[in-house]
């Protein structure tokens, strides 16, 4: 039981230590810096619609990444989320002559059914998250494939139902798209969920340390199927904010957000070996790519060396995070 | 599997055993890159992009070159993979960033350089280089050989040396390979060096099966995901540390085998993505009920 | 015993974040000389060893060996500079063979088998896995391979915590011989006995610094505990014995087993526990204690036999069942049971978050009041309290005890846990123990160190090759407790 | 599809076709295999079509195409996923004397037949009636496809060769990767930025409408191909124009590889040419070809000017030779 106390800290050592333990905060001024340079290239960042336009699109991306925070946080990863998504807009897309109430309800239980399989796999069988959600993703695409085959179970006409298209592209007030809505209740569910329930703090501890956790009595693959289920859930959120911008529904249509949805858990700070993190930074993560994806466009380079400079901000900015907040990973 | 598959088709031959191991070829390679990674305890996001941008650069440089410039293209491409991977594995020790993290960025990134060098589809591989390497169309030999021998001539003297003993080391517990007095971080870029060599091996016997380059991203996120499943497949644990490169190389030709044979079992080849996911699902999980047996939570 | 200094560290300090682990610490150790490193949890000394030996970089100080500077920058440094430690987390592989081990650190095989040929290790294969060697003997193996490098400074950190008294005998030879031919050793233990018996020189830390050196005679315990603690209050060791609770036969015994058998080691084990009684349990290494555990907790699944709880069935496919039936273990390792990146807090609510009716919204106020009354009874030291793999290892394992006390229990199964801690903490635990017991708790526990049965305990059972063999009172005195334990128990002896 | 034994019981001959295809669950692509399926069957020639169909690469196609050969078809019909690296294979397959007909995209082996839509003529005939439309000048969004891809690089060689005409458009350049969603979001951005005169897409179309309404801006002319959901919103009002690009291409290269299996002479090159359908032109055609039962992504250009066997209800039916 050492009593030595340090003596108080320099000023800079003090804000560095601020810093250490809200890295949240480097962040957001990465964020606010990056919003103003893009700015500065387009001017219409600083309009109403240019900022509507940010939050827009930068919602199913954080929505996804939400699914990717809690799977990260059990120390697991999951790469069937936009399958999952795809399946669901799907499903609410031929289902919405019966009305949009079932349509919704529908795609919503086809996420946690995809979700359910998942944290079996993962919880119950043991099968690493990588392997158990590729093999997932690929059963899906089969599924879907399978369906859309005429007179399969997906073949029909399709439309997406138009509380989709309102929510996934109407306007709340000002610059405040309707979508930001339901990502607001996600984020606030999340926040709070994770911090002040029993679940929350058993998803940290699984991922934290899970042989501790079947000691102290929790049964391991609850959670896991627990947190899987969610995830597929969300992802299934997303896959209808997506389908509902954009008008559309497709067997692979969200496949590009996959990698973005882990870059942007990875950018806010939580830790893909589990049981440290968060949604906050997830939030900030999100909106940081978005960001970055609105500046490689104005800058109007190829192809190429958009994918080049994607990989080094990405890299980049978790270099950053991990300096600022000293959260190696050794 | 080879036999099921002997037995499907008529007059099994050359041409069937060619298709079988040159197409096993760049996943078995791609197999081993990932499983060089995976024992030291890491993971390598990039080997398909690494190994686009081998391919993408060896034909770029190919094309109307003589045999013996292409070799040296070769030799070039394989130093520049392994140049660029231990980049990767000394960032990776150096930031102190998850190596997903890492790996992951930088696949992005392979892949863009890859299309600054060729901006499309293009290049041309050296005919000749291409028959030595992966065999006429009847003839199986070139591949298995090369297979063989870069197995038994690159992995197992490695795998002997301390390097390799050190890449085992870090992967089982990194702490107690510290205290052993293990530079951790050399052992780490090591792994990743190794790993570079296999996936512009994979690049090169791209080049040469298909005889010109291709700067997908999509290619590359398919040959991550087959080098992936190849490695658990393979009975290597992602834990890091325990198991052999013999069995992702063997689960290579498995992935390969499963697609043609269910396809001649007369399955509808929609279905037939689903039973592949199924089997590959399947496969682990009964590796993680024996496991279960052992220890549970 | 020469008087010239082979090893002089002056100042050297270390801190992580906010909290100084190492404040300065200055220690000279001459040639020949066995030197002892003590000091409460969390004085520092594993630091300054990790210092020393350049497993982490030191802020500030220097490091004179034969009066040249020395920096390490890895234990391998070390083993050409005559450094060599044994250090308290084992430093082999277990994915790899025993051999490849020691071709990792390019030490001679040959070699190695000839210590342990020394050390009366016989029988072991190099080329048997780490992983399925027993702990005890990892340990020899690790000081077989530091010896191997014929260092002129040995460190060992808390070697003797994990080994039984046969191979604790063993090592203080090798000491000894350590010295005759001329090299010194650093030498960390919480056993004041060993320092004592074994040790020329102490240097006591307190605090991150170095505040006494002196010669560890017998009689100056009083002093070595004084300067460790400082002006902490010194208890008497000799507390005052409790009231024995076992002699009331009119309580009903709270848990109860018959004719358990387990795994391949244990089997026919029977014993009951009363609500308020300690019962300790004594056992060489690997005779089959950690299964009985194992499966009290509901962590493995008997063969045969019965376990009764308030004389109910407990059969538990997982240790919630055990839980549930108020049956809670505290680990041999605390790393299985603590949550190393979760705060404090976290770490002592999680028992009482673990079934899924409680995975609902947490009542701050309520939440508050457990911890921090589990907190303030163990005297837990909350500065680093935001992660727990922060806090020393002393109040590390009084964090797996407080989980438990936030969530309450009837039976409390206590493995060896005051493995590794300081005096002090020891006492506090004792005496929590005790106080666990009065208040009602059925307590089972195992101790490696046989002084605590007179200590704690109401009366022993000695476990030998997976079977109860004898059952004794309390103050038996640890040379009965030894020579049951190592199977010979005399009619005198079990009879009394 | 895929099933069934050699001596077919389905039609009267017993040839077998093997069709290979890399993009999955695309609604254009699934069309192509199911017109390849009709035309198979509505020709009484084949006994049994051999799809092989997943999302892939030219690594992955190359097995494919191994594996048809072992599996001892006449004919293969591949929409090829790379231009050269194919190559190899179809020589082989060619020398086995397999007939090799690669449909939509060309590959440069001189032994496969190549049916393709006219590319730089798709790309001319889209951008000259937009660069009318918005009257001479403007600003022009233009989404592109994939960088380096044949029909991209055709595509813009026409889009280039009709605004010499027109030195007064402004042209943004975006790159699609024909993914409608991306495509989508790119204009939900663009049209917040800032604002445009036209679209010219190169295929991800209704799904820009649907952005530049996101964005909350007026519509504005847009070019896109036949996709079932654009024709519709062209039919409600939206303005804008279709170039064909129909998917039955595919039943175009089973009827070439039927006719050199009958042994009659055929062009090593076949190419439709698109056609430009508005509502003030092409109302009826637009109505026709518009299926609001059918998929978003289907390709609504059923009726070509080449001469086929199949029927719309065959393709609609998608089924080979031998049942589903
Ligand atoms: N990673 C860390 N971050 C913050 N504080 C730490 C860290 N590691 C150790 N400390 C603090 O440094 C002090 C010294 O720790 P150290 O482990 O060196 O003590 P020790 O003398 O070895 O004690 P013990 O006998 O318990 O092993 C303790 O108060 C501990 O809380
Ligand atoms: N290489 C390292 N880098 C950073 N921190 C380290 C390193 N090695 C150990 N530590 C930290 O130092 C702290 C002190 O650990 P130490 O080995 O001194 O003893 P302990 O485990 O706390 O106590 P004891 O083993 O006596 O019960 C631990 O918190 C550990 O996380
Ligand atoms: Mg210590
Ligand atoms: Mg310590």
């Amino acid at each position: 039981m050492s009593t030595a106390v340090a003596p108080p800290l320099p000023r800079s050592q003090r804000l560095r230590r601020g810093l250490t333990d809200r890295p949240v905060i480097v962040l957001g001024v990465v964020f606010v810096v990056f919003y103003l340079v893009t700015a500065l290239l387009d001017p219409s960042l600083f309009t109403m619609r240019g900022l509507r336009s940010i939050l827009l699109l930068a919602c199913p991306l954080a929505i996804f990444a939400a699914g990717q925070t809690l799977a990260f946080l059990t120390g697991g990863i999951d790469l069937s989320v936009t399958m999952t998504a795809n399946v669901a807009a799907y499903v609410a897309a031929t289902q919405s002559g019966a009305g949009p109430v079932q349509a919704l309800a529908l795609a919503l239980v086809v996420g946690a059914a995809a979700g359910l399989v998942n944290g079996v796999g993962i919880g119950i069988f043991r099968v690493h998250p990588l392997i158990m959600t590729i093999g997932m993703s690929s059963v899906l695409l089969g599924l879907v494939s399978v369906g859309l085959s005429s007179g399969g179970f997906l073949s029909g006409p399709t439309v997406v139902p138009a509380v989709l298209e309102t929510v996934g592209g109407g306007t709340l007030v000002g610059p405040v798209p309707l979508n930001a809505v339901v990502w607001a209740v996600v984020s606030v569910v999340l926040v709070l969920g994770l911090a002040r329930t029993g679940l929350g703090r058993n998803i940290y501890g699984v991922g934290d340390n899970p042989l501790a956790c079947r000691l102290s009595g929790v049964k391991v693959w609850q959670v896991l199927i627990a947190t899987y289920v969610i995830v597929g859930v969300l992802a299934a959120i997303a896959g209808l904010l997506i389908s509902g911008s954009s008008g559309s529904v497709g067997p692979s249509q969200t496949n590009s957000f996959l990698l973005p949805s882990i870059a942007a858990a990875v950018i806010g700070g939580t830790s893909i070996l589990g049981g440290a993190g968060g949604y906050g930074g997830t939030i900030v993560g999100a909106l940081v790519l978005t960001v970055l994806n609105r500046l490689l466009l104005t800058l109007g380079v190829g192809q190429a060396v958009q994918q080049l400079v994607y990989g080094a901000i990405v890299l980049a900015l978790a270099w950053v995070y991990v300096a600022v907040s000293g959260q190696r990973s050794d | 599997m080879i036999l099921v598959r002997y037995l499907q088709v008529e007059n099994f031959g050359g041409f069937e055993l060619r298709a079988l191991t040159a197409g096993s070829l760049m996943l078995a390679l791609l197999a081993m890159a990932q499983g060089v990674v995976v024992l030291s305890g890491g993971i390598n996001l990039a080997v398909g992009a690494l190994m686009v941008l081998a391919n993408c650069f060896s034909a770029w440089l190919m094309e109307d070159a003589s045999l013996g410039t292409s070799v040296l293209v070769a030799v070039l491409t394989v130093a520049g993979t392994a140049l660029l991977s231990g980049l990767m594995g000394w960032i990776v020790t150096v930031s102190g960033m998850p190596d997903i993290v890492v790996t992951l960025a930088l696949h992005f990134a392979f892949v863009g350089l890859a299309l600054l060098i060729l901006g499309g589809p293009g290049g041309r591989a050296n005919p000749q280089l291409s028959q030595l390497i992966v065999g006429g169309f009847s003839n199986p030999w070139p591949a298995l050989l090369w297979l063989t021998g870069i197995y038994c001539l690159i992995w197992i003297p490695f795998r002997r040396s301390r390097a390799g003993i050190a890449t085992y080391a870090i992967g089982s517990d990194r702490q107690a390979a510290f205290l052993a007095g293990i530079v951790v971080k050399r052992a780490r870029v090591h792994a990743y060096v190794v790993s570079g060599v296999f996936a512009g091996l994979a690049g090169l016997v791209t080049t040469a099966l298909l005889g010109s380059g291709s700067p997908q991203e999509s290619i590359a996120l398919g040959a991550l995901l087959g080098s992936v499943a190849a490695v658990v497949l393979g009975g290597v644990a992602l834990s890091g540390g325990r198991g052999q490169l013999l069995g992702p190389v063997l689960a290579a030709f498995v992935l390969t085998l499963i697609p043609a044979i269910l396809l001649s079992l007369g399955v509808n080849p929609n279905v037939a993505v689903l039973l592949e996911g199924l089997i590959i699902i399947g496969v682990v999980m009964l590796g993680g009920l024996l496991e279960l047996r052992r220890r549970k939570l | 015993m020469s008087s010239e200094t082979l090893l002089a560290a002056r100042g050297v300090a270390k801190s992580y974040g906010s909290v100084l682990a190492l404040r300065s610490a200055d220690v000279t150790v001459g040639h020949g000389e066995t030197h002892a490193l003590l000091g409460a949890n969390g004085a520092g000394k594993s630091t300054f060893v990790k210092a020393l030996t350049g497993v982490i970089t030191r802020d500030a100080g220097t490091v004179t060996l034969d009066g040249a500077p020395v920096t390490l920058r890895s234990p391998a440094d070390g083993y050409a500079r005559g450094i060599a430690a044994v250090f308290q987390d084992p430093a082999l592989i277990p994915d790899l063979t025993v051999r490849d081990n020691l071709r990792l650190t390019a030490t001679d095989a040959s070699t190695v088998e000839q210590h342990l040929a020394g050390l009366d290790i016989r029988g072991l294969d190099l080329d048997e896995r780490v992983r399925d060697i027993p702990l005890p003997f990892l340990r020899m193996i690790d000081l077989a391979r530091a010896l191997a490098h014929r260092p002129r400074l040995l460190i060992l950190d808390e070697i003797t915590a994990a080994l039984p008294a046969d191979l604790s005998e063993k090592v203080f030879a090798v000491m000894a011989r350590q010295r005759q031919e001329g090299g010194s050793v650093l030498f960390i233990s919480h056993r004041l006995e060993e320092v004592v018996e074994h040790c020329d020189m102490c240097t006591v830390f307190r605090d991150g610094g170095d505040v006494a050196r002196f010669a560890p005679k017998e009689g100056r315990e009083q002093r070595i505990v004084a300067s460790m603690l400082g002006d902490r209050l010194v208890e008497e060791a000799a507390e005052g014995r409790r009231t024995r609770t076992a002699g009331r036969p009119e309580v009903a015994p709270r848990l109860v087993v018959e004719d358990l058998g387990a795994g391949d080691m244990l089997h026919d084990v029977s014993l009951d526990v009363r609500p308020g009684e300690v019962l300790g349990l004594v056992a060489l290494e690997g005779q089959g204690q950690d299964t009985l555990f194992d499966v009290l907790a509901g962590d493995q699944r008997p063969r045969t036999g019965e376990i009764r709880v308030d004389g109910e069935v407990l059969t538990a496919r997982h240790p919630a069942a055990a839980i549930r039936k108020g049956v809670v273990l505290v680990p041999a390792d605390r790393s299985w049971a603590l949550l190393p990146k979760r705060s404090i807090r976290e770490n002592i609510a999680l028992p009482s978050r673990a079934r899924v009716s409680r995975w609902g919204p947490i009542s701050r106020r309520r939440e508050d009041r457990a911890v921090d009354r589990a907190v303030a009874r163990l005297s837990i030291d909350t500065r680093a309290a935001s992660q727990a793999r922060r806090l020393s290892g002393g109040n590390q394992q009084k964090l797996t005890i407080g989980r438990w006390l936030a969530e309450g229990f009837g039976t409390l199964l206590l493995f060896d846990p005051t493995r590794g801690i300081d005096i002090g903490t020891k006492r506090q635990i004792y005496d929590l123990v005790r106080e666990v017991a009065d208040s009602g708790a059925a307590v089972l526990m195992y101790t490696s160190e046989l002084r605590e049965i007179g200590l704690v305990c109401d009366r022993v059972l000695v476990l030998y090759r997976g079977t109860v063999v004898a059952e004794l009172p309390a103050d038996a005195g640890e040379e009965a407790l030894l020579h049951a334990a190592h199977g010979l128990h005399e009619a005198e002896v079990t009879t009394s | 599809s895929g099933e069934g034994t050699d001596d077919g019981d389905g039609g009267g001959g017993d040839y077998v076709i093997g069709v290979s295809n890399t993009l999955a669950g695309n609604g254009w692509r699934e069309q192509m295999v199911c017109s390849i399926q009709a035309e198979a069957l509505a020709s009484g020639q084949v006994s049994r079509v051999v799809v092989l169909s997943e999302n892939a690469g030219p690594t992955e196609q190359v097995q494919h195409l191994q594996t048809l050969i072992s599996e001892g078809v006449d004919a293969i019909v591949v929409n090829p996923s790379d231009p050269e690296q194919l190559n190899g294979i179809i020589d082989e397959a060619t020398a086995q004397g397999i007939v090799v007909v690669a449909v939509d995209a060309a590959v440069t082996s001189e032994n496969a037949y190549v049916v393709t839509n006219d590319q730089v003529e798709w790309g001319r005939v889209g951008m000259e009636w937009l660069a009318e439309e918005v009257g001479g000048s403007g600003d022009i969004l233009y989404v592109r496809g994939i960088e380096g891809v044949q029909s991209d690089t055709d595509r813009h060689e026409g889009v280039m060769a009709a605004l010499e005409s027109y030195p007064d458009i402004e042209l943004t350049t975006v790159w699609s990767n024909w993914d409608y969603t991306l495509a989508g979001e790119i204009a939900v951005q663009q049209f917040s930025a800032s604002d445009y005169d036209g679209v010219w897409t190169t295929g991800a179309d209704y799904t820009v409408v649907n952005g530049i309404r996101t964005a909350g801006k007026d519509l504005v002319p847009v070019t896109g191909q036949d996709s079932n959901a654009f024709v519709g919103q062209l039919l409600d009002g939206a303005p804008g124009a279709v170039v064909t690009n129909p998917a039955v291409i595919g039943a175009v290269g089973t009827n070439v590889a039927l006719k050199v299996l009958a042994g009659e002479d055929v062009e090593q090159t076949t190419m439709l040419t698109p056609e430009l359908w508005t509502m003030a032109d092409a109302a009826d055609r637009l109505e026709e070809a518009h299926e609001p039962d059918r998929g978003q992504d289907t390709s609504a250009a059923v009726e070509i000017d080449y001469p086929l066997e199949m029927t719309r209800e065959q393709l609609y039916a998608c089924e080979g030779p031998s049942g589903s």
